[in-house]
């Protein structure tokens, strides 16, 4: 997944997953061709994604919201960066670090140079995981062959195969002994993640082609699931279905103060979201959002975002710790106060009705900045 | 006859994070299990690939509790809790305790519980 | 550890005062403050080390060295107190009126006393200035046995007298005698009705069991900080979080994260702790606090990030 | 301030020792050979780090005997008073708890006490505990003899003194007066009248004079309800309305998104401030019996103070005790109503502005504009002179933001915010202060427009957009910032 500079600006082109038609042809104001062609295109076009993002949602009481599909999960990273890859640190780049990690990429093991000793090592262990795993199935094969009385002729062809995989791996071993020789010579032996030696563990990445397995899944936040269902037309699920899914496993009937936290955290996040920010998960640093002003890929955050109910309020130390925090990685604090201003019986009654833009609009957002102040840096 | 929540979804999610995140071996789930609210507990053991703190003498086995946080949910993490798990999950004289705690938005984040006062890392 | 006191020492320990300004009259918290130098070194030596609050004269222009008084947290006043450490004295109010009061009723009394102790501290001076004056004298040889008596006296008197030093004093002459209209198990009583919690002091007490000197926290994101010895010299070791319901509070995990991650940049863990028991209930005024005392027993946990994920 | 000893070096390690106040080593050996009192504190070496834990070594307990010397050798060497030839004495008037002083004289008359009606000079009960602390004057009460026939002078200890505080509450404050006071800044109380008060408002704000900003007063007031606007709107906000709209361009987008949820918008200029101050007295309904108050105005360090007519305070300070039962922490209402109070140099006012603002020009002080007061006075001249010098310098050194490209100058006011007060938080003896400002995310746009839609027509002309010109400096691509013209 290599990225040339070019590429780099092209990929995160668009701010949301939802893209403006910009595909429009030229409008030349004295040809009226131009003028019916626009518009035929206009007609056509949509803003709409092509096919919606398929959602897993797992776990009980703690609802987990997955997207599975390899092209789905970067389409959501490259498209307003959302999600989180549960094997990453944001990025979902699990897969091509393991490929890198175990040399399943034979473009990264053709340089010889770039082997260590380890690696070599790592490899040898991996390709005879491989191979025993590959035996295993044309065993197995094999078997059902024979109990379903197969012909001597498909028994024969399988056992060929089982034979040339054996020449296969028996070569490059030999292949991988002149490397080794090469690798100790030039004795690189480094730490790190792509580093660490295959373990037996690893067997259970490859697949029954050699490939290894993708593990990990994009993980959406609540409420960047209700922002790509609610305010933009992205995932495959409708918001009512969502919201009660996200309360399933309430105790009865799901009543305001199960439903409050999620209410505030969403106007935040939609807050921030629909003013051009990059809103992604503020866990790190002990908060509930970072607001970036593009991407991850771009820039610092430079704020951290504490979102709270209006009516709120906490012992000292929780501000304070919340302030040493940011503060010692340069970033501002802003406590978010969301306000209620309908009742909790009017919450309810347009939860019934599905009017969940009538319930968002019905919380305010007021914000504070919050930092420390030394008096002796602020005399003059 | 309340619901018995299910665990393993999270344990398997802890174990894929230990064991191809973080490349720990020999990540298992325990077969001990503490009966809490409603829940299984079990806790899993494995080794990381090196030493995790300085005052560690060796590489050594480390049993982790996966426990969920969420956005909009308050957490279950108690210290009776803590003090049941302790008690019932871990090996006498266990060092410490491995916090695993899921977050809703896709990071798992690991803390050492030690049971008591513990003095911080001299280095 | 070199604070350690063993129960029989107490005896040797003169309990010391500790003032509480307490105004009945407004729901407040309370603070106490010890103003006797002497009772603040003897207060230290048992890992009482509280906070100095009051201007240094001689370094008038900063706040990083401070004189009297001494602050200490509620939790160190009732340690103190259960063990038999202090006295208190209360400044019950309204305050002023009652200092007021007693003043105008033993102005006379006072007035002589303290001409007595000026002129006192006077002499003492006027002793010194006199003495190195002429070591001065000597030392240029210039002292002869004339000047040595009367004369120089005289040249020198009104440069002397207007160099003396008028001390104001820390400790007070006025209060030493100040009726005493509250006991104090009723300030001990407001005292743990009107700060901080029962349960906090219990993790106070637990943590001084275990050697730890304690100090205000909330600067460092908790109720208290802990040394393992006197802060001039150690750095302390632990964040103590406010006490928390041990059966019904969750930890909460945003804090619990926080605080590992402040606690790997400044090496102090953070440590999170409640008290099991049966008695669940605030104490009233009425409770026996010593015997309360024994029914708790504190659990803490010591949490830092685990250095990866 | 009165010369007692004041080390460079002490001031500057408490700075910074301030700035990262984790552990503040506290080597009392340093301010041991600053108190000019010869002693063996002073011949203590220069000590190393703190040390890990105790380990029971003779060293470490030599260390420690040592630092607690120093310490205690400093406190009882160092103590306060004067010599009697510049003695000066404070009387204390228990009816109105401040104190008398007869023959005032020192650098400290400057910027604290006033005449009394009687042209007494007077001292507030905080000022004359802090100078008596400093020793700058020595503290007496005067109380009738027995039969009345004369008074008694009696000296007052520290202690004494402290028995005096009608309050907890006032203790603190009185702690956090003086933390401020020993850095060298200027405080006075807010409920201080002995000096003529400046306010960025007008003295009446009447209706009719509210009326003068007519013009603007809708265009203002109507952000301010715009949850009502809001409520309206979400009948046509239907998951974007793709079926119905489509959008050409990603700030279409936006702005359809960032119209559900209302949000407070913060006063950004002088005529906001005062229509916003405005509102706030039309609505009588604050309840502000509980609510977290104003105690102190602050001027920062400064020589030519007249302290007759200080002008407008640099900050505004709020008390907050947080052992205290009785009292939480302040909540967003509390927050609002400071807020709502404050009058002080609004530095924000500057963030529209080539050149500082002038505050004698935008303030009234006893009912009149500034100026016109400062005219009125006798040492008009030279106060003139004076301000204008110190505006001068400031001027130089401060670069106005107006003139930093616009996404820095966005960056810059999402980082200020806007209207602002210092809480003062004490815990125990140990004072930490906080800068809560008012913030306002909902004024301001950031999102990234990609270039290659500006070739396109805008399928709503109608819609009027005004290119801010917000570039954020991307390397590689330019960013714009659309805002909508709210209508």
């Amino acid at each position: 997944m290599a990225k040339g500079s070019r590429q780099y600006s092209l990929r995160y082109k668009y701010p949301l997953p939802i893209h403006p038609i910009d595909d429009l042809p030229p409008l030349i104001l004295h040809n009226p061709i131009s003028w019916a062609y626009w518009i035929y295109k206009y007609i056509r076009s949509s803003n709409n994604v092509k096919d919606k993002i398929h959602v897993d949602i797992i776990g009980n009481r703690y609802p987990r919201i997955l997207v599975k599909d390899d092209v789905q999960m970067l389409y959501l990273w490259d498209n307003g960066f959302f999600g989180t890859g549960q094997l990453s640190r944001s990025e979902p780049t699990w897969k091509s670090r393991t490929e890198a990690r175990l040399d399943a990429d034979d473009s990264i093991a053709a340089d010889k140079s770039q082997l260590t000793l380890e690696k070599v090592t790592q490899r040898r262990r991996l390709q005879r995981l491989e191979f025993k795993k590959m035996r295993e199935q044309l065993e197995n094969q094999l078997l059902q062959l024979r109990r379903s009385g197969g012909s001597k002729e498909q028994e024969y062809a399988l056992l060929e195969r089982e034979r040339e995989a054996l020449r296969d791996f028996k070569a490059q071993q030999s292949f991988h002994d002149e490397l080794d020789n090469v690798a100790t010579d030039e004795g690189q032996i480094n730490g790190g993640e792509n580093e660490i030696s295959v373990r037996e563990e690893d067997s259970e990445l490859i697949d029954g082609n050699g490939n290894i397995k993708q593990l990990e899944a994009l993980e959406l936040m609540p409420v960047e699931a209700i922002f790509l269902t609610f305010a933009l037309p992205v995932l495959d699920i409708d918001m009512s279905s969502l919201f009660t899914r996200l309360h399933a496993y309430s105790s009865g009937d799901i009543e305001y103060k199960n439903i409050h936290n999620l209410m505030i955290q969403y106007v935040s996040y939609h807050h921030y979201r629909s003013h051009g920010w990059c809103v992604r998960s503020g866990i790190k640093f002990g908060c509930d959002y970072l607001l970036y002003k593009r991407g991850p890929p771009f820039q610092h955050a430079e704020f951290c975002i504490v979102t709270m109910d209006a009516h709120t309020t906490k012992d000292y130390t929780w501000y304070s710790s919340i302030a040493r925090v940011c503060g010692g990685a340069r970033k501002t604090l802003v406590l978010c106060y969301v306000e209620r201003l309908i009742s909790e019986e009017k919450v309810m009654a347009l939860l019934n009705k599905r009017d969940y833009a009538g319930i968002f609009s019905s919380y305010k957002i007021n914000e504070v900045t919050y930092k420390r102040w030394v008096p002796g840096k602020n005399r003059d | 006859m309340s619901a018995v929540y299910n665990r393993s979804e999270i344990e398997e999610l802890v174990r894929n994070n230990l064991l191809q995140f973080h490349l720990w071996t020999e990540v298992t789930v325990a077969t001990e299990t503490l009966s809490w609210k409603e829940s299984n507990i079990r806790l899993l053991t494995g080794r990381p690939p090196h030493k995790l703190s300085n005052d560690d003498e060796d590489v050594m086995t480390e049993y982790v509790l996966p426990v969920e946080m969420s956005q909009y949910k308050t957490s279950y993490l108690t210290l009776e809790f803590l003090d049941k798990i302790f008690d019932n999950l871990c090996p006498e004289n266990t060092k410490r305790l491995t916090l695993a705690i899921i977050n809703d938005d896709g990071t798992t984040v690991f803390y050492f519980v030690y049971k008591g006062i513990h003095k911080p890392k001299k280095n | 550890m070199e604070t350690t006191v063993v129960e029989g020492e107490r005896k040797d320990f003169e309990p010391v005062t500790i003032n509480i300004l307490i105004n009945k009259d407004e729901q407040s918290t309370i603070s106490a403050l010890v103003f006797d130098l002497e009772d603040i070194k003897k207060l230290r030596q048992i890992g009482i080390c509280g906070i100095l609050t009051g201007t240094l004269p001689s370094a008038s222009q900063q706040n990083t060295f401070l004189s009297i008084p001494l602050r200490l947290m509620v939790e160190e006043v009732l340690w103190l107190h259960f063990n038999g450490y202090c006295h208190l004295r209360p400044l019950n109010g309204p305050i002023s009126q009652n200092v007021v009061d007693t003043i105008k009723t033993r102005a006379e009394d006072l007035y002589t006393t303290s001409i007595a102790r000026i002129e006192f501290l006077y002499e003492l001076q006027r002793q010194y200035k006199r003495e190195e004056h002429l070591k001065k004298l000597e030392k240029l040889g210039l002292l002869n046995k004339n000047v040595k008596e009367g004369q120089e006296d005289n040249l020198n008197s009104k440069l002397l007298e207007s160099s003396l030093f008028v001390q104001t004093s820390n400790a007070s002459s006025i209060l030493q005698d100040f009726s005493m209209q509250l006991d104090d198990k009723f300030i001990i009583n407001w005292l743990i009705s009107n700060s901080s919690s029962w349960n906090n002091y219990l993790l106070f007490k637990s943590l001084k069991d275990q050697k730890y000197i304690l100090a205000p926290g909330s600067r460092f994101g908790g109720k208290f900080i802990a040394y393992p010895g006197d802060p001039l010299r150690y750095h302390s070791h632990l964040t103590v979080q406010n006490a928390i319901d041990y059966y019904n509070e969750p930890i909460d995990m945003l804090s619990l994260i926080r605080g590992s991650r402040l606690g790997t940049t400044v090496k102090k863990l953070w440590v999170v702790g409640g008290v099991k028991g049966d008695i669940e209930e605030e104490p009233s005024t009425e409770v026996d606090s010593t015997s309360k005392e024994k029914n708790g027993r504190v659990s803490f946990f010591s949490i830092e990030w685990a250095a990866f994920g | 301030m009165k010369g007692t000893a004041n080390p460079q070096k002490v001031k500057d390690e408490a700075i910074d020792s301030d700035l990262d106040d984790d552990e503040i080593v506290q080597d009392w050996s340093e301010v041991a050979k600053l108190a000019h009192t010869n002693n063996a504190a002073a011949l203590i070496p220069k000590r190393g780090e703190k040390d890990y834990e105790p380990d029971g070594t003779d060293i470490q307990k030599l260390l420690l005997h040592q630092a607690q010397k120093a310490m205690f050798d400093t406190l009882s060497h160092s103590i306060a008073g004067s010599v009697l030839k510049s003695l000066v004495k404070a009387y204390y008037i228990p009816d109105n708890h401040n104190a008398l002083l007869p023959h005032p004289k020192g650098n400290f008359m400057q910027t604290m006490g006033r005449m009394n009606s009687n042209g007494q000079f007077t001292l507030s009960f905080h000022e004359f505990v802090y100078l008596a602390e400093r020793g700058t004057v020595s503290p007496y009460i005067l109380v009738p003899n027995s039969d009345g026939s004369k008074k008694l002078e009696i000296p007052l200890s520290i202690q004494d003194l402290y028995a005096l505080f009608k309050s907890q509450q006032d203790l603190d404050k009185f702690a956090i007066y003086a933390q401020l006071k020993r850095l060298g800044f200027i405080v006075m109380e807010t409920k201080d009248n002995s000096y003529d008060k400046s306010s960025i408002y007008p003295p009446t704000l009447s209706h009719n004079k509210i009326l003068r900003f007519n013009s603007t007063y809708q265009s203002i007031i109507a952000p301010f309800k715009i949850w009502r606007t809001s409520l309206f709107n979400h009948l046509v906000y239907n998951s974007l309305g793709l079926l119905t709209s489509k959008y050409t361009t990603s700030p279409q987008i936006y702005e359809t998104l960032n119209k559900l949820v209302p949000y407070t918008k913060a006063p950004k200029t002088l005529e906001e401030l005062r229509i916003s101050r405005f509102n706030v007295l039309q609505s009588t309904t604050t309840n502000n019996t509980n609510l977290l108050s104003l105690t102190f105005n602050v001027w920062k360090p400064q020589t030519n103070f007249k302290k007759k007519s200080p002008g407008l305070p640099d900050y505004q300070v709020a008390v907050y005790n947080k052992n205290d039962n009785n009292v939480k922490f302040p909540t967003y209402k509390d927050f609002q109503n400071i807020f709502n109070n404050l009058d002080y140099k609004f530095e924000f006012l500057n963030y529209s502005r080539q050149d500082e603002i002038s505050w004698e020009d935008v303030s009234f002080t006893n009912g009149v504009p500034t100026n016109t007061y400062l005219s009125n006075l006798k040492s008009k001249a030279q106060q003139k002179k004076s301000s204008d010098n110190d505006n001068n310098t400031k001027k130089k050194k401060k670069r106005a933001l107006k003139t930093f490209p616009p996404h820095v100058q966005q960056l810059r006011r999402l980082k200020a915010g806007y209207r602002s007060f210092l809480l003062a938080i004490m815990d125990d003896g140990i004072i930490s202060f906080v800068k809560i400002a008012e913030e306002d995310f909902g004024s301001e746009n950031v999102w990234y427009v990609p270039t290659a839609t500006t070739n396109n027509i805008n399928s709503r002309a109608s819609n009027k957009i005004k290119n801010n010109n917000h570039g954020n400096g991307d390397r590689k691509t330019r960013t714009t910032i659309v805002e909508k013209s709210k209508i």
